[in-house]
């Protein structure tokens, strides 16, 4: 139990990034950590850069300067494919289910990492009537309590269904860091609570988190501490209750503290 | 329970979109009226750019009814006049502005209108000069700041005289400066308005009642004042609500 | 077996390996209008082959549509760095280049066309069709078929996922000149008589139509595609010279009321089992 | 001797200037690869030939074929193009091909798939300096073509008709919300499409002085080719790619032969797809939007 104060390793590094569009800076020299098991939020009013963060730690877009280390590996200039193998996958703000597909084929997309061989390519799994890549896929749904919509196509589910979906898939890949970008956006409070409780059943099996949301209940009741960007600069760092009172904070960033 | 008086501009009645498969709107149903100024609140992919694309007509509605200005809107010939009628602000300022000056850009509405080149020139400099800003006339539109963008972008509208303001998160990437420019400008305008946006202070000094987007779906939000400190106007979006 | 029956049914086999041959890279979401290109490829080579090598049909065919597949592979790598229509376009001027080669290559006979010796009789063709049919069923049924669908669908999530984008989708683009160049060997063989003028651009756009027509959403549509151009015409042979006009009208309006194809997925849900609505 | 060349080259490069100006129009602007314009070339040379051979005055002819041209362009617009708004993008490719087939079988069923002879218009009448010999037909459709692409050129750039039509091709929906009125422009651009397509078969017809069912096919798709070695979407590299092509195809058949036209051509369109996929002069394509 002394590992409680032992120093955690750090499970997400980003040191001095920065990001132009067209001349604007969208992040500037921004560094923050996440030390692993842990939760962290990246919060700010809207543009202040929290995707474009999530955008450079994926590798969608490259980055000017800095570095970005997953589980103490340089990802900085590496291709996004291979980044998941190194140990960071991510939802998405928009949900990107694969329309065309069924809840378990997103899924089975989303076992790939761990079954990348040709050989698994190859294999022609939907002849085999209970293969051990489809149970598994089911057995994260049921998890989440969604097997029902096993068979479904993504598009005519509900909102907040598919959002969990995107969530389950993204934790299929094995990636021990998750950067879940607005995950309790457009749900309902019963959706909310799901999804709360997924969350912690997540970080419980040690997976860590890093988190864009507005809704700061449900920050406060998921994340150890937050990460607050505007205008593409860290102005605060730290717990919640302690970030709050912070006076950059309450000017960049009204009206976060009267919905309470 | 605000603004039963006065013309329905537009209407949605049981609304429903979909887009490749996804169900993006939920039985919609709301009434703007003259003189209203609709919040509309909600998170990220809830469907609050859909319905201002589904008002304009950029989005078509699968089942249900759009009427604006009085008349049934279904095609696309219908829809040009509620586009011009209802002027859509766009989020992103890139978007709106292509030719090469300022005031070429604000003259691009009213020539569609109909009106010829003199015509649609002076009323793009009158509105320019409305809004305090003839000095950007002959400006390259390329080299204007981002809240500059914005102003003339709302320039850009503006001179099409519509009846209402579709305003899609405006204040989102401006600077303080700008975004007080463009709240006074927008509270000075008798005019009815949608405002998207994620902002409670702009918000809280521009709408009049104000609506939340969930799953695709609208409800009621409550708009009241609070006996704060800082007395003003903030939109309610709290469960207890719904 | 009437000769007009089987002539028909042989017509269709070939109409059948190019609509998969097309299909294969369109999956994955490239447009390949330069099959005939590789159909060049198979036919010249494994004529090549039994002519001067004195080959077995079934080894020149199988080998040469492997070197369809590579030539497929090594060209395929630098023009697949293009997108929607370049990438269709590059397609298209590397059918037209590899006609004009052969066009050109005196030792296969140039324009003058080239003899081959050795017959595939009918039963042959039939057989191969039906192989390239179960060979796209079974393939349909792997992590690769999905993988095409995820590619086809959203690349940058794929991506993101670890999928190799331009692996699978290079894989595909391989696959499809693989099976045009075995059609076209097979073709070679078959008519007995091969010139580089075949190969032209309606050769490869007519797969194309076949894909389209019949539906990109599922393994069947590009079946479905071949079966009905082919025999639609052959039903409409009554009005002998107006058959083509009608069957492109027929076409034009059937696309402007379905634009997503004959063959869907909602298709196969409408005509499946309901499933008992999932409620929440 | 080279001279005498780079004018046959210029001259049907200007042919193919033409219809790539065409293509540029459907693709550039409505983002719709019409591949009707290869019919509607033909469709240009036949029916001028079938009015000439009617007894019709040759200016009627044309005019006709112009008419029947257009016409049968805002049927593609009605049955190819509007239909599948916000669909497949590979689904209006079918029907315009479609048109393609129909309108070649059409006239095939007219007027046979042989090569048809033009009447000479203006015969024996050639410029001559030095040892260059320059028809008038040749020198008259010359003119006309670049006459053409000038006047359109200012017309996109100064008028207000073109300023809507840029600003569509920057982006439809920012158009359509300024109040630009679609469904009277699409129309007016695939009438604008067609005629270019139909000028160019016509100054085909009186150049070659032979039509046929088909020659709108190695025609067309050479004009999609000269587009997109100029660039897409901007009608100089158009114009730049039509006679780039015109001048290789030309010169490589009087230096190695008529067989290696394919393989020159197209060649030079793989290279540049490689190299530069944008074209000679265009822009890349912006950046997705997550």
């Amino acid at each position: 139990m002394t590992a409680k104060s032992a120093q955690r390793s750090v499970a997400l590094s980003i040191t001095g990034l920065s990001k132009s569009f067209a001349g604007v800076r969208a992040i500037d020299n921004l560094s923050f950590e996440v030390p692993e098991g842990r939760a962290v939020a990246l919060i700010g009013p809207n543009g202040a850069g929290k995707t474009t963060v999530f955008n450079m730690v994926s590798g969608v877009y490259p980055v000017d300067c800095g570095t970005i280390a997953v589980n103490g590996v340089d990802v900085t200039h590496m291709p996004s494919r291979k980044r998941i193998a190194a140990g960071v996958a991510r939802s998405f703000q928009n949900i990107r289910l694969m329309a065309h597909l069924s809840v378990l084929d997103n899924l089975l997309v989303g076992q790939h990492r761990r079954n990348a061989s040709i050989a698994a390519m190859l294999t022609p799994y939907r002849l085999v009537p209970s293969h051990r890549w489809k149970r598994e896929a089911l057995q994260a749904l049921a998890e989440s309590g969604l097997e029902a919509y096993a068979k479904e196509n993504v598009g005519a589910l509900p909102y907040g269904v598919r959002k969990r979906i995107d969530l389950v898939r993204a934790t299929l890949a094995g990636a021990n860091v998750l950067m879940l970008d607005e995950p309790a956006a457009g749900l309902n409070p019963t959706e909310t609570n799901a999804l709360r409780g997924d969350l912690q059943a997540l970080k419980a099996r040690g997976l860590t988190l890093l988190v864009v949301e507005h809704d700061m209940h449900f920050v406060d009741s998921v994340c150890e501490n937050v990460v607050v960007l505007n205008f593409g600069q860290k102005i605060a760092e730290g717990p919640l209750s302690t970030v709050r009172q912070d006076r950059l904070v309450r000017e960049a960033y009204l009206g976060v503290e009267e919905e309470a | 329970m605000s603004a039963t008086e006065g013309a329905a501009f537009i209407e949605l009645e049981n609304v429903y979109v979909e887009r490749a498969g996804v169900r993006v709107l939920d039985n919609v149903s709301l009434t703007l009226r003259a003189g209203d100024r609709l919040a509309v609140v909600g998170a990220n992919g809830a469907g609050k750019t859909t319905l201002l694309r589904t008002i304009t007509g950029l989005q078509k509605a699968t089942s249900g009814t759009v009427r604006a200005f009085g008349r049934v809107r279904r095609t696309q010939e219908d829809f040009r006049e509620v586009r011009i009628r209802a002027a859509y602000l766009f989020q992103d300022a890139d978007d709106q502005l292509f030719c090469p000056t300022v005031l070429e850009d604000v003259a691009f509405g009213p020539l569609n209108m109909g009106l010829n080149e003199q015509a649609a020139l002076e009323k793009a400099n009158a509105t320019l000069a409305f809004l305090g800003m003839e000095h950007l006339g002959e400006r390259i539109t390329r080299r204007l700041s981002g809240g500059e963008k914005r102003l003339v972008c709302l320039a850009g509208v503006l001179a099409m005289e519509p009846d209402v303001l579709l305003l899609d998160e405006p204040t989102n990437s401006l600077d303080a400066k700008h975004v007080e420019k463009l709240m006074t400008v927008l509270s000075s305008l008798d005019k009815s308005m949608i405002i998207v946006s994620h902002d409670r202070p702009i918000l809280d000094r521009l709408a009049t009642r104000a609506v939340r987007m969930k799953d695709c779906r609208l409800e009621p939000a409550v708009l009241h004042r609070h006996p704060h400190v800082h007395e003003h106007l903030h939109v309610h979006v709290g469960e207890d609500h719904a | 077996m009437s000769g007009y029956l089987t002539g028909v049914l042989v017509t269709l086999s070939f109409n059948i390996i190019a609509a998969y041959a097309v299909y294969l890279p369109i999956a994955a979401g490239q447009l390949n209008l330069g099959i005939a290109g590789f159909m060049a490829i198979g036919a010249y080579a494994a004529a090549f082959l039994t002519n001067e090598m004195s080959w077995p049909i079934w080894a020149a065919v199988l080998v040469s549509a492997g070197l369809a597949g590579s030539v497929g592979l090594m060209i395929g790598l630098p023009v697949l760095r293009t997108h929607g229509i370049y990438l269709a376009m590059a397609t298209f001027a590397l059918g037209q280049v590899i006609s004009a080669v052969f066009l050109n290559l005196e030792v296969v006979g140039g324009a003058a066309g080239y003899p081959v010796a050795a017959y595939a009789p009918p039963n042959i063709v039939f057989a191969a069709a039906a192989g390239v049919v179960g060979f796209m069923l079974l393939l349909s049924t792997t992590r690769f078929a999905l993988y095409l669908t995820a590619v086809k669908s959203d690349p940058t999530v794929a991506d993101l996922l670890g999928v190799s984008v331009r692996g699978i989708q290079a894989a595909a683009f391989t696959l499809g000149a693989m099976v045009a160049g075995f059609g076209g060997a097979l073709y070679a063989h078959h008519y007995s008589f091969i010139e580089a003028q075949h190969f032209n651009v309606m050769l490869s756009v007519f797969p194309v139509l076949y894909v389209l027509f019949g539906g990109t959403q599922t393994v069947l549509g590009p079946l479905v595609g071949a079966l009905f151009f082919t025999l639609a015409p052959e039903w409409l042979r009554a009005s002998a010279e107006w058959r083509y006009a009608l069957f492109a009208l027929f076409i034009i309006l059937f696309m402007a009321a379905r634009p997503q194809g004959l063959v869907t997925m909602s298709l196969f849900r409408l005509f499946g089992r309901r499933k008992p609505q999932v409620t929440t | 001797m080279v001279s005498q060349q780079i004018v046959n080259g210029l001259m049907l490069g200007s042919i193919y200037m033409l219809v790539a100006v065409a293509f540029t129009l459907a693709i550039g602007v409505l983002n719709f690869l019409n591949f009707s314009i290869p019919g509607l070339f033909m469709v240009g040379g036949m029916a001028a030939y079938g009015g000439v051979k009617l007894g019709l005055h040759w200016s009627l002819a044309f005019a006709g074929a112009l008419a029947l041209a257009a016409l049968i362009s805002l049927a593609v617009e009605r049955l190819a193009y509007r239909p599948m708004q916000g669909g497949d993008p590979e689904a209006p490719l079918v029907s315009s091909l479609g048109f393609l087939v129909l309108l070649e079988n059409l006239m095939l069923i007219r007027y046979g798939s042989d090569q048809q002879a033009f009447p000479p218009l203006l015969a024996d009448m050639n410029l001559r300096i030095g040892d260059l010999v320059i028809g008038m037909a040749q020198l008259a459709s010359l003119a006309l073509s670049i006459a053409l692409v000038v006047w359109l050129s200012w017309f996109l750039s100064a008028t207000n008709s073109g300023r809507r039509i840029r600003t569509v091709a920057e982006s439809g929906e920012t158009a359509v919300l300024l109040g630009v009125n679609m469904s009277s422009l699409a129309p007016r651009l695939f009438v604008g499409s067609a005629m270019l397509a139909a000028t160019a078969g016509i100054l085909f017809a009186v150049n070659y002085q032979q039509v046929s069912p088909f020659m709108g096919e190695g025609v067309g798709f050479k004009g999609v080719a000269a587009m997109i070695v100029g660039g897409m979407g901007s009608i100089w590299g158009a114009v730049l790619g039509g006679l780039l092509i015109g001048m290789i195809e030309v010169l490589s058949i009087s230096v190695i032969g008529a067989n290696v036209v394919n393989i020159t051509v197209y060649g030079l369109l793989l290279l540049i797809l490689i190299l530069r996929p944008q074209g000679l002069i265009g822009r890349p394509p912006s950046r997705e939007k997550l």
